[in-house]
């Protein structure tokens, strides 16, 4: 358990701070400021939630937006249809989404590499055509949802459930013999097999485990956006966007994703604030990823440690993993 | 009776297209290992470069298929370093990278375009264009009867160049095996140089067909992109006969769901067959992928 | 130092994230209306007027048309001393938000437009998922929104309190084309309707079909398809039809394909009979001669006889939106200029100057539906109740024929100014 | 009992026979050679044995349980451990966590046999073993060649195993290394009596300083068993093997 000199550290420190600070925004921000925090709380947590699949265990995947989408649609349907409270829906729709993805794992997670990346991307188009001929979804119609239009409400659903998934990585994928199962799988499937290790067992449980909170994130969408379309919760731009913010922030680290979320998210609304009339945005969003990968592969994350060799790197300290060196 | 014909017929000429393509993808993926995002613009443009040629020049867009190909082959050529950058790169998830990287590529093109040119449709008019050639009481359009015809030439020939000649040997033992390819003095810069430049010629010049069979926008490029990775990833990377048996099946499925099951299932079924194949044979339908 | 997998540890964060979960629900006491004080503070001399469209995404296009309207208006009026309040006129400033052609991005940028920019009204997006995800955010902060575009009947049904409409319903339009064919001396007797599978298309074909029916022509086949299908499989199962009449469903790059699909097929119905989308420049400059003929739906056309006093009557728009854009308006750029002058005209009888506050801004809302306002594109007049509350039901749905690149009124028997074409010449003797 | 026993071993790899009727007996604590050249099937064996391939007919027994159609991770939790040819590290893992990773599953049988061992002292044990104590922190990839082929083995040995098999664990040292290797594996086996060895090899030096006992491998089956010395002058062994190739 926490011990007085672990609570004592900077970085717990500045993390109970930011809490604090985070819970009070709603009373300090405007509405609209509010709305974008919301947004990026939630891009946090996709973002995170596609890490623990792609950055740990290094399965790339261009289709985690179907587990969001599904999420949203079966927390959209069990509200409208059966009139269940959000948490009710929220949470059946969570379970649902993790066992879903349990049964598309097993055979998907036999693919690897690009293959894993173009199988996942088919699977979420294929989700996108079902809904849209579905009738219970609406279709092309897209489903509506009793409407809530309280703010604060959302910003602190967000806002749980990225520190959620934020902890969950924290615990689970740094910190744990589970996150090191998980970086083995990712280094080399084979030897980790032959150390004893459950290389499906694991694969299987971290898809799911990820595909469970999109899937949850997702249905807070829907409630939060009181109107969902086939195309735009379960369209590609979705899971594009994932894969983006984690590799802008830093692949397989803690807070790469959460730096890459906030980043494009707050970019991309930025930029269409500013240049609202005109499709150059998609111009700088492009060669943004491009320049990154070229110049930063590890991803903004990485620009401390560039840092860090001309100052004396007690920022970047503050950001890069903890290191491991006592026995 | 007729109509199965005829069905039949139209399935096979939509999937022809998509063969010259597919064979450029496997190829340049066999030896960089670059699963290309950006293949639907490259089509884009090369559908919009016959367009603003066929305006200013009022050549049929056809006779500038061969300018276009190596136009966009040399583009191919001057830009492959940057890719080669990428791959090079020295990161746990190279290959990751390199997929994000197009999809960058492909994000800055389709924004380019959509601020240089708007977002007007363009109709790309040939001598083919909305002719029909009448087989047996069936009914062929000219202008993708040309597109298949076209396109299994250029593989055929592609396919001599790869099997028959010195230079075409050395891409497949590249693409089979690096390591291997190295140790027998391959250079494999020039090679990885040499195949990326012939598949964005080869995907560009399928452009000019693509863009006047439907219509010429900057958008259009999203559409491709999934028809291509259906038959390079159905057909095995790297597979001729896979990838013909593959943009046959393509066009086939799309023939056949429209007509018999209804046109609301044509893209469920198309990436559920897709999924299905990719899980169950991973390799291509023929097994003949690497 | 490394533990076993951390049961205790799991523990602790779900506690505390239910914790967490649970608090939201006492953190969210406030309720959004007191959250969202938009109360506008600043002086200003003229209104603020937010547009919300599609200016990225797949519906750019039709997105800048309805951009195009909105600007001509703002430009028209502030040519002419501003909007008249009192003795004083108050010019206008656009303020753009772009919804990326995505319902959620929709929701957010109509939310920046409100709280940051502070605007008095907007006026409203190209398409129906983009007005149905900003609509609630409206009720929120009760700001009043008229869409010039938007026809997806399914946006009324929800009766949205500060959401309106200038174009009927595509349910509405929609049955006019068939209609009128069918009282032609030798009706058709057989159709095939084919629809995209988005909001208003699929409307629009599910009217086709009803109106079909109605009228007393047999339906031989109903497909609803994806957008970016390949109509050609689809073409050559109907051509083995032979339906007199082909309807489509669907916007103008759609049309351009059915229309060279059937050409390259071989296949000639007796008409085509489409609806939005023939009317854009684009359908009849890429397809040529080939575009003539198409049957297709308007609320609106440059030859309708209406006049109003800010641009005149409706050619003289026509001739001001052509040296502007260099293209002839179709229904929904009109639409989305008489959009404005509703607004004018209810601003003016409240009496209220910029910057709104909330209370004129609810007298604004009250005022837009009861008055009439009469405008170059037709009456205004927004339906208080029933199923399509709060659109312009007023309008007549025209039936118009593309003939020589121009759109001619062809229907119904009152309005129209040149009878029907029909059957329809084919394409090679044209 | 024996603690490895192979009978009639057959693979195919599509209608390639790769191992053919093969039998091989380890006595426990032993050092055991399988030598042969490149492409005689010695790499497929180890694959057979730790369940990455499963065999087309034959039975591996571990002191007397079959393995056969049991899982590689299963195999390595009955106490199979294993190295690669070319290595399989985790590259972008420590070096202090690629043996922990290795050490995750020591208590065998969850709970059965559950072991008493203090494992980070076992961890500092290996580092010290291995000489890689200096370089603990540091991650695999960057660790030199020689030293990530003695973090493999030491990875292997994490699992705290009965059956350790080494695939060419000599592959791509020079002649000194080689030395270094020997003296190494001898002292692991000083320290883990317990621990039986089985090493794929076609250096014979290698063979020659450490096992008591070796088959000869050619083409998927076994052509010579036997000590060392006995098989080094067996007629069929020079002319299949060691007439190829420099000896040593």
């Amino acid at each position: 358990m926490l011990k007085m000199k672990q609570l004592t550290q900077p970085r717990v420190i500045i993390f109970i701070l930011s809490l604090i600070v985070l819970c009070t925004l709603p009373w300090v921000v405007s509405s609209f400021i509010l709305r974008i925090a919301t947004g990026i709380m939630m891009w946090i947590g996709l973002a995170l939630s596609w890490n623990m699949l792609g950055g740990y265990m290094g399965y790339i995947s261009f289709g985690h937006g179907a587990s969001f989408g599904v999420g949203a649609y079966i927390t959209g349907l069990l509200m409208m249809l059966l009139h269940l409270p959000f948490f009710v829906a929220l949470i059946i729709s969570g379970v649902i989404t993790y066992i879903f993805a349990m049964i598309v794992g097993y055979p998907t997670l036999r693919l690897s590499g690009s293959y894993f990346a173009i199988g996942t991307w088919a699977f979420a188009e294929m989700m996108r055509q079902l809904v849209l001929v579905l009738d219970t979804t609406g279709g092309p119609e897209g489903l509506r949802l009793p409407p809530m239009l309280n703010d604060n409400f959302f910003y602190f659903v967000m806002f749980g459930l990225a520190l959620l998934v934020f902890l969950t990585a924290y615990f689970f994928f740094e910190n744990s013999d589970f996150g090191l199962k998980v970086k083995a799988v990712r280094e080399e499937e084979v030897a980790a097999r032959t150390l004893g290790l459950n290389t499906t067992w694991i694969k299987n449980q971290v898809f799911a485990l990820s595909s469970m909170f999109a899937g949850i994130i997702g249905g807070a969408f829907a409630y939060w956006i009181t109107y969902i379309h086939p195309d735009s919760v379960l369209g590609p731009l979705i899971a594009d966007q994932m894969v983006i913010m984690v590799l802008l922030g830093g692949i397989g680290t803690l807070f790469g994703p959460v730096i890459g979320a906030i980043v494009l998210y707050v970019g991309n609304q930025y930029m269409l604030a500013a240049w609202g009339q005109s499709s150059a945005y998609l111009i700088i969003l492009g060669l943004a990823i491009c320049l990154v990968i070229l110049f930063l592969p590890e991803g903004l994350l990485s620009l401390p440690r560039v840092f860090k060799s001309t100052t004396k790197g007690a920022f970047a300290r503050l950001f890069s993993p903890p290191r491991k060196t006592r026995i | 009776m007729g109509l199965f014909m005829q069905t039949l017929i139209n399935g096979i000429l939509i999937g022809g297209i998509f063969i010259t393509i597919a064979v450029g993808f496997s190829i340049s993926y066999g030896v960089m290992h670059i699963v290309d995002f950006a293949v639907g613009e490259w089509i884009m443009l090369g559908a919009f470069t016959a367009f603003w040629l066929n305006m200013y020049t009022n050549v049929d867009p056809l006779l500038l298929i061969p300018f276009i190909a190596l136009f966009f082959a040399l583009i191919g050529y001057l830009f492959q370093p940057v890719i080669q950058k990428v791959v090079n790169i020295k990161h746990r998830s190279a290959a990751m990278m390199a997929l994000a990287f197009t999809f960058g590529l492909s994000t800055l093109i389709r924004g380019s375009a959509l601020t240089l040119w708007g977002f007007n449709n363009r109709n790309l008019i040939t001598v083919l264009s909305e002719k029909n050639v009448d087989l047996f009481g069936i009914t062929v359009p000219a202008i993708r009867a040309g597109a298949t015809v076209f396109s299994i030439l250029v593989t055929a020939a592609f396919a001599y160049f790869l099997y028959r000649t010195k230079t075409g040997i050395t891409i497949r033992a590249a693409a089979e095996n690096k390591t291997v390819a190295g140790l027998m003095g391959i250079d494999g810069h020039r090679i990885s140089r040499l195949v990326y430049s012939i598949y964005v010629g080869l995907t560009a010049m399928s452009g000019v067909f693509i863009g006047s069979i439907f219509s010429v926008f900057p958008d259009m490029g999203l559409r491709y992109t999934a028809f291509a990775f259906f038959v390079v990833v159905a057909g095995g990377m790297g597979s001729f006969s896979g990838a013909i048996v593959a943009g046959l099946m393509l066009g086939l499925i799309s023939s056949f769901v429209s007509v018999y099951m209804g046109g609301a299932y044509v893209f469920l079924i198309l990436f559920f067959i897709l999924y299905l194949i990719l899980v169950f044979f991973p390799k291509g339908i023929l097994g003949k992928g690497w | 130092m490394f533990k076993k997998l951390p049961i205790r540890r799991a523990v602790v964060v779900l506690a505390i994230s239910c914790l967490i979960l649970s608090l939201t629900g006492c953190g969210g006491a406030k309720t959004g209306a007191d959250a969202g004080n938009s109360a506008s503070t600043e002086a200003r001399d003229y209104y603020k007027v937010g547009v919300i469209t599609s200016l990225s995404g797949a519906e750019v296009q039709g997105g800048n048309i309805t951009k195009y309207g909105y600007d001509l208006w703002a430009e028209t009026v502030n040519n002419k001393g501003g909007i008249k309040v009192g003795d004083k006129g108050y010019q206008v400033k656009l303020v753009y938000a772009d919804d990326q052609s995505d319902p959620a991005a929709g929701a957010n940028a109509v939310e920046r437009m409100i709280t940051s920019e502070k605007v008095d009204f907007i006026l409203g997006p190209y398409t129906s998922g983009v007005t149905k995800a900003v609509a609630p955010i409206l009720d929120k902060y009760k700001v009043p929104m008229i869409t010039g575009s938007a026809e997806s009947p399914s946006i009324w049904t929800q009766k949205f309190k500060y959401t309106f409409g200038s174009v009927p319903a595509a349910d509405l339009t929609a049955i006019s084309p068939l209609e009128t064919l069918s009282k032609l001396p030798n009706p058709p007797k057989t159709v095939a309707v084919l629809g995209v599978n988005d909001a208003f298309s699929k409307a629009v074909a599910e009217a086709f079909k009803a109106s079909a029916e109605k009228n007393g022509i047999t339906v031989v086949k109903f497909d609803v398809v994806p957008a970016g299908t390949d109509f050609t499989p689809l073409i050559s199962a109907i051509k083995q039809l032979n339906p007199d009449v082909l309807a489509v469903g669907g916007h103008e790059n759609e049309h351009m394909e059915v229309i060279k699909a059937s050409k390259s097929l071989g296949f000639m119905p007796k008409a085509f009979v489409m609806h939005y989308g023939i009317t854009n420049p684009d359908f009849s400059k890429n397809l040529g001669k080939d575009a003539d003929y198409t049957f297709g739906a308007a609320v609106w056309t440059p030859d309708l006889d209406l006049k109003d006093d800010l641009f005149g009557s409706a050619q003289d728009y026509v001739k001001a939106y052509k040296d502007k854009y260099n293209a002839i308006p179709d229904y929904t750029a009109a639409a989305c200029s008489a959009t404005g002058e509703s607004f004018s005209a209810a601003l003016a009888k409240i009496g209220a100057k910029p910057p709104l506050s909330d209370q004129q801004r609810e007298e604004l809302t009250k005022t837009l539906e009861q008055i009439e306002v009469n405008t170059f594109y037709g009456p205004i007049k927004f339906a208080t109740d029933g199923n399509w509350y709060h659109d312009n039901v007023g309008l007549k749905a025209l039936v118009i024929q593309m003939i020589n690149g121009e759109q001619v009124i062809v229907g119904p028997e009152a309005m129209k100014a040149k009878d029907p074409v029909y059957p329809v010449p084919a394409f090679n003797v044209r | 009992m024996e603690l490895l026993e192979i009978k009639n071993l057959q693979h195919m790899f599509g209608g390639l026979k790769a191992i053919s009727d093969l039998n091989i007996k380890v006595k426990p604590r032993m050092i055991y050679g399988v030598i042969g050249a490149n492409g005689a099937g010695k790499t497929t064996l180890f694959n057979l044995i730790t369940g990455i391939y499963r065999p087309t007919v034959g039975q591996i027994l571990l002191e007397g349980k079959s393995l056969v159609g049991k899982q590689s991770y299963e195999i390595s939790r009955l106490g199979v451990a294993r190295t690669f040819q070319n290595l399989r590290l985790f590259n972008d893992l420590t070096v202090i966590e690629n043996i922990h990773i290795g050490q995750i599953y020591t208590n065998r049988g969850r709970g059965k046999n559950r072991t008493t061992k203090d494992l980070p002292g076992e961890i500092r044990r290996l580092l010290e073993l291995f000489g890689l104590d200096e370089r603990a922190t540091e991650k695999a990839g960057n660790l030199p060649y020689g030293m990530q082929r003695k973090l493999e083995i030491a990875r292997a040995l994490a699992t705290d195993p009965k059956l350790l098999l080494l695939d060419e664990p000599a592959a791509g040292m020079n002649p000194k290394e080689v030395m270094g290797l020997v003296d190494l594996i001898k002292e692991v086996k000083n320290q883990y009596p317990d621990i039986t060895i089985v090493l794929i090899e076609h250096q014979m030096k290698l063979v020659e300083g450490l096992c008591e006992y070796v088959s000869v491998m050619n083409f998927g089956q076994i052509i010579a068993n036997g000590i060392v010395r006995e098989v080094q002058s067996n007629p069929i062994v020079i002319k299949a093997y060691l007439g190829e190739t420099e000896v040593g």
